[in-house]
This record gives C-alpha cells, structure tokens and sequence, in this order.
C-alpha cells in the first residue's frame, strides 16, 4: 500500500498543476477567443475586400465565391507556405476565365527591407491579368519580375500562388 | 506527400536550427568548447529531437485537435517533451550506466534546449505528416550537431591563438558563428 | 641590448619566408589585375587601391590596438588585392572599402592576426559585402564598354537564361564578371608560377577543379563551361591554397579540395546563387579543424586512437 | 473548457504516476553520503583531487575516506560537513597558499624568439635570464591555475590569497620550480630560489639571497637554516615572529618577507 | 538588500551578458526595435508571473516531477501571454511567430526558476523577475536598435520616426544571422575591455 501512497504523493502535485494549468488556459481561451477571431476574420475580409472591392463572398468549401450584383465572376482563396524563414499566407483572387485579379498577402515573416518587399503593389500588381501558367519567374520562362536581392521570396511566393490556384481551378 | 529529401536538406542546411533560425544557442555556446562533448550533445539532441517530433505529432493530431484546444499546445508539448526526456534518464541511468556516463549528462540540458520545442512547433507550422515530422526532427538534430561540431573545431583552435584580450571566450565565438553563419549562406534558396 | 638571439627548434635554414612567398603571390597575381584593368577600364584601378589600403590600415590600427608590432609582411596586400578581384567592377568605392575593413578586423585581427584566422579574409569580405548590398554586389558591367553597360555574368546567363558563352571569350576574359575573375590564362599563368616557384601544392586546384569538371560532366553539364565561367580558377590556385585555412597535411587538403567542389556543383546546379566557389571554400574553411584532426599522421609506434569518443570532460 | 482540463489532467495523471513509478522502478541505489558530499563540495570541477570531477570523487571518498584531504577547494565549513558524513573525526585542516620565489627583475642575457612560454623558453639555450634561478616571466603558472588566482603584475607575479587554495597545479608548470606551497598562516617567505654563491647572486641580482647566514642567527628557534647558498625556513619551527625579516638588514640583498605584507605593497607600487 | 534583488538583473548579472542566457530570442528577434520591445515584454510577464508561483509552490514539488512542474506553470503563462497578444496585438502576434510559444524554452526563465525562485521566497522572487526581465529588455531594446539602424539607415518604433533615413544603401547583413551575432559580439567585447580597462586603473 504504501508504494500506491508514494506514488500517489508524487503524483498529485503534478496533476493538480495540470488541472489548474488547464482551467487557467481555458479561462484565458475563453475570454480572447471573441477577440483572435474578430481579428483573424477582419485579416480575412480586409483582403478580400482589397482584392474584389464592392463584391460579397460566400464560402464554399476551401475557397470563397465572388459575386457581383449576384453573378458569380470568380473565386479567391488562401494559398500558403514556406518562404525565405517562414510561412507566407496570401489571398489570391482568380477569375472564371483563369486569369488572376490580384492577390493580397496576409502575413508573412520574411527578411524586412528585402524579402518584405513582397507585399509592396509593385511586386503584387505584376500577377493582376496574368494566366496561371505564366505565373513563374521570368527567368524561368514565366511573367514576374523578381524582386532584386530576393530572389527566394520572389519564387517562394509566385510557386505558392500558382500550386494552389492551380488546385482551385481544377476543383471549380 | 512531403519530399522527405526536401524536409531533411532544409533543416540541416537551408534552414539549419542554429545559424538560422537561431534556436538551440545555449548549448551552442556552451558545449562547442571540445570536440568530444559536442559529439556526445549532438547525438543526445538528435535522439531526443527524432522522439519528441514523433511523440508530439499523435498528441497533437489525435488529442489537441479534435477537442479544439489547439492553444495548449505549448503547454502539452513541453510537458510531454520534459517527461519524456526525464523517463529517458532514469531508464538509461539504470540500465546503460557508460552511456549514461557519457551522453546521460547532457540530457537534463535539453529540456530547456529551445531547438527541440522549436522543430516540433516547425512541424505544425509546415503541416508535415507523422514520418515527414519524423524526419524533420532527426535532421534539425543533424543540422544541430553539424554546426555544433565545426564550432566546437574553431574553438579548439582558437585554444592557440593569441586572441586579443577583449575578444578572448565568448565574443570570438560569436564571431566565429557570425562568420559560419556568413558560410551557411551558401545554402540559401537550394532547390531540390 | 644583448645582440644574441636565441629560438628553439626546429631551426630552418631556408631564403623562403613570409614575405618572400607573400610579394611571389602578388606577383603571380599581376596577369589577371593587368588583365581586369584593360577589360574593365582605368576606374577598377581605384577599386584595388582602396581594398588594399583600406586593408592595410585597417590591420596597422587594430595590431597597434592590440598591442603588437604592425610588420609589412605584405599579408595585408594580399588580402585586400584578392578581395579587390572578386568585386564587380563599378563597385561604390566606400562598400569596397568597408568589405576589405571588415575582412582584416573581423576574420583576421580578432582571431589573432596572420597565422590565426580560421576563415579566408578576402572571401568573408566578399560575402559580407553580398550578403549587406546584393544589389551592387551582383551588378556586371559589360567587358571593354567604357560607358559601364550592364550585363551579366556568364555563369548568370547559364542559371537564369540557359544562354552559354564560347569558350574563347571565357579563356581572355572578354565577359562580364568579377574584376580578376574572368581571364582564365591570366589566372593559369599566376597560379602556374606559383605552382613552378612551389610556393602552392598542385594537388589542391587539380582536385578542386578536376571535382567540379568530374561532377558536371557526370550530371550531364559542360565541364569545360564550369571550370573556365566564374571564379573557380582564381578561387582554386589563389584561395583553396591559403596556408592558413586550409588543412596542413596532404591528405587533409585533398579532402578539402574536393568537399570544394562538390559544395561548388550543389550551388550552381540547385542553389540559391549562380556562382558558389567562395562559399565552397568558407565552408570547408570551417571544416578545416576538423579535418586537421581526423587526418593527424600517425605517429610511428603509437597506436591510432579514436579520435571522437563522446566522453564527459576529463575521462 | 472541460476538454482542456481533462486532457492537461489525463497528461499530468499519465505522467505523473509514470514519473513516479519510474522513479521507483529506475531507482539506482546510491550511497546517500555521496550526495550530501557532493553537496559540500565546491563543485568546481578543477581536479586538483586527483578526479575528473567533484561528482566521482564524492563516490570515491565514500570507499576511501581517507582521501579526504585532497579536496583543497573547499571551505572550512564544508569541510567539517564532509569529515561529518564520513564519520570522520573533526581536526583542523591544514590550509596551504602557493608563492612565487622570486622578485628580481632579471636581466636577459640573449635575445628570446620562441614560443611564448616559459617551458619552452627554459629549453632554449638554458634560458634566457642572467640569473638561472630567475623567473622568465611568460606566465606557465597562470594559465596553469585553475581557479586564476595568479596575476602578473609588472615582471613578477603575485598569488591571491583568496582564490589560492594550494593544490599545486603551478608547481608542477614552472620549469624553474619556483613556486613553493607554505602554510597559508605562514608570515616568512623566502623570495628567491638561487643555489648560486652569495658573490655571484650579488653580482647579477639586486634581491637575491646571498646566503649571509643573518637570519639564521637571527632566529631564535632555528627554523632557518642555510643549505646550497639559500635560505630555507622550517615552517613547523617558525612562529611567525618576524625576527629574520628584520634580520635580513642588507634591505634588498636577502628578502625575506611576510608574504601578505610584500604583496600587499608591491600591489601598491603597482 | 531587497533593492539589490532588482537591480543586479539590470547590471551586475544581466541576465544576457553576464549569465549568457536566454540568446535565442534575443538575436532572433532583434531586427526590429518594436519586434525587440514586444518580446521583452512578454518576457518580463512570464519571467515576473513564473518566478512568483513558482516559490509559492515550491515546498508542495516532489523532486521526481520537478521539472515537468516548473515547466507546465512557465508554459501556461506564455500561452496566456500568447492568446492575448494574438488578440490584442495581431500584428505584432504574427511578426514575432513562433518565437512567442518558445519563451517558454527561453533559458532566462527557466534558469531564473531553479536557481531562485525555487530557493528564495516570494518577495524577492518577484524582484528577481522584475530585475531579470528588465536586464534582458535593455539587451534586446539595445542590439535591436543598432541593428535596425545598421540595417534600414534609419529607426522607427510603432510609427514614430526617431532616426530618419540616413541612408539610401544600409548593410542588410545586419537583418541576417550575421550580423546578429556580430552585433552581441561587438558589445561583448566592448565590455570586457571596460573591464579591462577599470582593472588596469586600479
């Protein structure tokens, strides 16, 4: 009995800890979660809003419906992945006929002042009007310019669009 | 389906654990003075790296995820981690006595080695599946005891050399990694 | 002042010495800046003297500030004209200057000075420089255009373009590039007067280079391209050969010159960069240690012992 | 809320119970001496005790508490706590204090272009001082000490009385056997190491013993005595009085000072 | 005397440059001076909220679960810290990344837990925590600022500028691993030659 008592003495501290650990976090879960949310869905709607101003949204499934007055003109989505050192999150708007609207990222963690340059307009208006298939470097027989000095963020970026927007079109 | 090639190229060189993403610097410094004692860290790191990526994965996919509760994910994996490496010695301690010896000493280290919490959190973050997590770790490890390894042969050689007396211990060695890290570019943007 | 000087053995006997080897080295290195200043015009001159000044005051300063007597022993020179021929031509000249600074303080100086550094000065200069200003870092300017038209480099064309070059212009140099990395017959006749003078082992640009023909030609690329385009031959005689970064035993520079080139073919073919031979050569600088220590001659009568065994401290 | 609680629960219950029973089942039977001893142990790992570590020489003290005395490292009360655990009867530990015998300012006779140290440079032709007894200065015996209670101050060194602790790792770095291991209450020390006669000491050496017997005489209870043209005090004779300090009149000829004392102004000078 | 539980963290044992803890963070995100501020921040919330419950706790830990107790009670605090940075500072939550869950690896806090709090009581734990959390703000705040300089040619911190634009061609090595551990480098050895030099006057 008194092994059980040992092992019980060593134990309980440690679960106890756990359970208030546990409540504690969900406490504070609870009372940011309104929060995060608004925060992530406003991250959402604000790209969405700058890629196809004056339009609404519905989601279907892994992407968003585009519609204009009630006539679906297109689809945006979110399209993500490993950039120069960490993830980049963008939204892309592609319409029916297969040719991009813009895109629009949401966050990325790359080089500031290099790879960062990534969401200024005049890297990101380079893939408005373009097919899907020309969305490659230039020197990799593609339309975009890369940014100069950031060449990985540039690629990292243009491969991420185009791999998901590939995959949106042929589930649409 | 992850490129396995892709993940382990990536974390031992591209992405190495030290020299860019900054984890792991503790022990960096603080065990790259011999050669023999980096060796023995970095197999510890390695092992323990490979376990808790693939421990870590489970917890998460089959208990955080379905309850919704992927915020305790810090909270879980660190303790699972912090366990995991204390039943490790105790059971090496008992039953492999010269190995405890000789990589034993270096386990109670990596608890708080932020590189191991870190691959896990780098698995989420990539998404990778359990054997692509699995070999992210075990690389990050690799990665880890590389870098370690060629510090630890600068250090030795540093032993002998009439460094100024401002830059003797610590900030040579920063140096040096400074000037590794400069090396390691070499890795940027490999595509595979 | 006792007029004896007395040091202990091994005493040479030999006319060889520091200096000597060093201003051969500046010597062997005249075809190509000759070469570097006619394709690229007078300005690049400025270049190499503010390199090499910046890099001899520098070390004057920081010896004077160690305490140590500052000794011409040309080192410095050498550092600051090697740095100078792996710059692009129109390089502002205050990058230049801070490149060949931070080469001398920080890898050479803080390490001890000559004979200490673990890492070649004029190769850490150049990568800091692209590493801090890849824009004008990567900015060639076309051979013999005086009006500084821009172009790229014929390892450049290759990676982003699939353009070649013909061998004829690569062999005179007549491409755009680095200021002493373009001629390779200027860089041939230096290394090979080295090699004559014995001052450099032939076996390390042999195997530095042969690994590189050997791979590409294996991976189906045009060896002869790779070995004549970029810096591999002015890295090969002039840098892979430093007595002070690379491994002191035969053996152990063999190692180091194929890790070279094999680290060289990683990055031209799936790299990041087209051009890889100074980062080929800083890695396996921070290889060097430990090759020096797994490649240890043995000692007559003395068992070799295991070298890495993982051992708490003072077993 | 209850999902957060009952997983982190679950966890805590798995583990812990794991930990425990682990701990129990993992148990490797250790002395519980060593722990106390390694507690008491300065922990500095210097291996002045002969060990790699203060970790194995706890175990070894525990088989052989006669060791003991190998630890010089540390402090009266952790010595009391260790003579405890082992059972040990209390006695008052000797404390010992290493010390540089010899202040000259030597005189080179050749140039020296070698490594610098003083090993090699006691090789090179015979040294490189006129004195052959002189300290050469390079420092063997500070990188030697493991605890840097060596310091160099102009061309001499001095010992820091609260970081020595006499474990003789110098002694054994000084080519020139210099550095000798008193008594750390001794106040009398000879500083100077020359067999040479007292006229060629006189000659090349400003503060060398010339072996003039003065403080021989002086001490009243024959605890120096002259052998091979050098002073040697018999610290188990000495009282500490002070007599030879006085005695030694020929100021800089024969030093023989309280150590405290001479470092202590040398310090100041400096 | 209690007042010296807060300020050696500051100067005498930072916890940076003279205990050498606590590196990771510091070079990973100093690149910015906001990014540096933010981090420390949480920081000093962990290390103060830590170092309070764990001597509080201390005499109820068995010796076996230790250290996966100290570690659930450091881990619970930063994700509360990182909830409401998420909520309350998104932008600042995404540029930090995953450097926010890993303060609780951060060896500060760890090392700051076993070798104080779990030995002294509760005041000057709480001190302890303050001190420490301080001493590594003013490291981080200090190598983020030259390398934001060094690096973009001039400084903002949320918005305001305080440097303006110096320069059209900064050195970006300063952004990149590099230059991070230059710049420690650099003021490490500016401090030992202090030191040096103060000896030498004495």
């Amino acid at each position: 009995m008194s092994e059980l008592k040992r092992i019980l003495s060593i134990s309980i501290p440690l679960i106890l800890i756990c359970i208030i650990s546990g409540a504690t976090l969900a406490l504070s879960f609870d009372l940011t979660k309104e929060r995060i949310r608004e925060v992530e869905e406003r991250k959402i709607t604000e790209s969405l809003a700058s890629i196809f101003p004056d339009a609404s949204f519905r989601k279907t499934g892994e992407y968003y419906t585009v519609l204009v007055n009630g006539e679906e003109i297109g689809y945006a989505f979110l399209a993500e992945g490993q950039g120069y050192s960490g993830t980049i999150k963008t939204m892309v708007g592609l319409y029916q006929n297969g040719t991009l609207s813009h895109i629009y990222v949401v966050s990325q963690l790359e080089t500031p002042g290099l790879g960062t340059r990534i969401i200024e307009p005049e890297f990101t208006n380079q893939f408005s009007g373009k097919r899907i298939e020309d969305l490659r470097l230039r020197r990799e027989g593609g339309l975009i310019d890369s940014i100069t000095g950031a060449t990985i963020s540039s690629r990292a970026i243009t491969e991420i669009v185009r791999t998901r927007a590939e995959v949106i079109r042929n589930e649409t | 389906m992850d490129n396995l090639l892709a993940i382990a190229v990536g974390s031992i060189f591209v992405h190495n654990f030290v020299l860019f993403r900054f984890l792991g610097l503790c022990p960096f410094f603080g065990v790259s003075k011999k050669t023999s004692s980096a060796l023995g860290m970095g197999v510890a790191v390695v092992f323990v790296m490979t376990c808790a990526s693939a421990i870590t994965w489970p917890v998460y996919t089959y208990l955080l995820l379905p309850y919704e509760i992927e915020f305790m994910r810090t909270v879980t994996f660190i303790l699972v981690i912090a366990a995991f490496v204390q039943l490790v010695e105790m059971v090496i301690r008992k039953h492999q006595p010269s190995l405890y010896k000789s990589l034993g000493i270096y386990l109670p280290l990596i608890t708080t080695n932020c590189a191991v919490l870190g691959v896990t959190l780098v698995n989420l973050e990539q998404r990778y599946s359990l054997i692509g997590s699995v070999v992210d770790g075990f690389s990050a490890g690799i990665g880890f005891t590389l870098a370690l390894l060629l510090m630890s042969g600068i250090r030795e050689r540093l032993e002998l050399a009439h460094v100024p007396h401002s830059f003797k211990g610590l900030p040579i060695a920063f140096i040096s990694a400074a000037l590794l890290a400069l090396a390691f570019m070499a890795f940027t943007g490999i595509r595979l | 002042m006792p007029e004896l000087i007395v040091s202990p053995s091994p005493h040479i006997r030999s006319d060889i010495s520091i200096e000597r080897i060093m201003y051969s080295v500046i010597i062997a290195l005249i075809p190509t800046t000759a070469c570097g200043v006619y394709f690229f015009g007078v300005p690049v001159l400025t270049t190499i003297m503010v390199c090499i000044l910046s890099a001899v005051m520098t070390e004057y300063v920081a010896l004077r500030l160690m305490g140590q007597q500052f000794v011409m022993d040309g080192s410095a020179v050498i550092t600051g004209l090697l740095l100078a021929l792996c710059l692009p031509p129109r390089l502002p000249w205050w990058m230049a200057a801070l490149g060949a600074v931070f080469a001398i303080a920080f890898a050479k100086c803080a390490f001890g000075g000559l004979g200490q550094n673990i890492f070649n000065p004029a190769l850490i200069g150049r990568t800091f420089l692209i590493a801090s200003w890849p824009v004008a870092m990567t900015t060639w300017i076309r051979p013999l255009s005086y009006d500084a038209v821009t172009t790229a480099t014929p390892l450049g064309l290759w990676k982003m373009q699939q353009i070649g070059t013909p061998y004829i212009n690569l062999a005179l140099g007549n491409v755009g590039g680095c200021i002493g990395e373009t001629s390779a017959i200027a860089i041939l006749i230096g290394g090979l007067f080295l090699i004559a003078k014995r001052y450099i082992d032939w076996r390390t640009p042999l195997a530095y280079i042969g690994t590189v023909g050997l791979l590409m030609l294996l991976l189906g690329e045009d060896p002869i391209f790779h070995i004549l385009a970029g810096g591999l031959l002015l890295g090969a005689f002039f840098m892979a050969t430093d007595y002070v970064t690379t491994p002191v035993t035969r053996e152990g520079r063999i190692i180091f010159s194929i890790g070279a080139g094999i680290i060289v073919v990683v990055i031209r073919l799936i790299g990041g960069y087209p051009e890889g031979v100074a980062f080929s050569i800083l890695l396996m600088n921070a290889f060097t240690p430990l090759i020096d220590r797994h490649v240890q001659p043995r000692v007559y009568g003395i068992k070799r012992k295991k070298i890495f065994t993982p051992t708490a401290d003072k077993e | 809320m209850i999902e957060a609680v009952t997983i982190l629960g679950i966890l805590g219950v798995l583990f812990g119970m794991g930990l425990a029973y682990a701990s129990k089942r993992f148990e490797v039977p250790l002395d519980p001496r060593v722990g106390r001893i390694l507690d008491a142990l300065p922990g500095s790992n210097c291996g002045t005790c002969g060990f790699a570590s203060c970790d194995e020489f706890a175990t070894a003290l525990v088989k052989d508490p006669s060791l003991v005395t190998n630890c010089k490292a540390c402090v009266e009360e952790s010595w009391l706590k260790i003579c405890d655990t082992l059972g040990l009867g209390v006695e008052k530990r000797k404390q010992e204090l290493a010390l540089v015998a010899c202040s000259c300012d030597s005189v080179a006779k050749f140039d020296y272009d070698g490594v610098k140290s003083c090993a090699v440079a006691a090789l090179s032709g015979g040294g490189f001082t006129t004195c052959k007894y002189a300290c050469l200065g390079f420092g063997d015996c500070v990188k030697a000490c493991p605890f840097g209670a060596i310091e160099k101050r102009g061309y001499q060194f001095f010992v820091d009385f609260d970081k020595c602790i006499g474990c003789g790792a110098c002694v054994d770095a000084c080519p020139r056997g210099l550095i000798k291991i008193v008594d750390k209450n001794a106040t009398v020390f000879v500083r100077c190491n020359s067999r040479d006669t007292g006229k060629t000491v006189a000659k090349i050496c400003e503060s060398g013993c010339i072996a003039c017997k003065l403080c021989e005489k002086a001490c009243e209870q024959h605890a120096i005595r002259i052998e091979n043209n050098l002073a040697i005090i018999d610290y188990d004779r000495c009282t500490n009085c002070g007599k030879c300090i006085e005695a030694c009149k020929f100021g800089t000829i024969l030093s023989i000072l309280p150590p405290r004392k001479a470092v202590a102004e040398a310090a100041q000078e400096a | 005397m209690k007042l010296d539980e807060l300020t050696k963290g500051v100067f005498k044992y930072n916890p940076v440059f003279y205990l050498v803890l606590g590196l990771c963070p510091l070079l990973a995100v100093s690149t910015r001076v906001d990014n540096a501020l933010g981090m420390s921040l949480g920081v000093l919330f962990v290390l103060v909220g830590s170092n309070v419950i764990i001597s509080v706790i201390k005499q109820w830990i068995p010796p076996e679960v230790r250290i996966p107790c100290f570690i659930v009670v450091i881990a619970s605090f930063v994700t509360i810290v990182d909830l409401f940075m998420h909520g309350y500072a998104p932008e600042l939550h995404a540029r930090l990344g995953i450097y926010v869950p890993l303060i609780v690896v951060n060896c500060i806090i760890f090392a700051r837990a076993e070798a104080f709090a779990s030995k002294n009581p509760v005041s000057h734990s709480l001190l302890d925590g303050i001190g420490m959390g301080i001493g590594f703000m003013f490291a981080i705040v200090g190598i983020a600022s030259v390398r934001e300089v060094l690096s973009t040619g001039k400084m903002t911190i949320f918005g305001y500028t305080l440097i303006p634009q110096f320069t059209q061609s900064p050195a970006m090595v300063m952004l990149l691993p590099p230059g991070a551990f230059l710049t420690i480098a650099s003021i490490m050895a500016l401090i030992n030659y202090k030191k040096t030099m103060k000896k030498e006057k004495e």
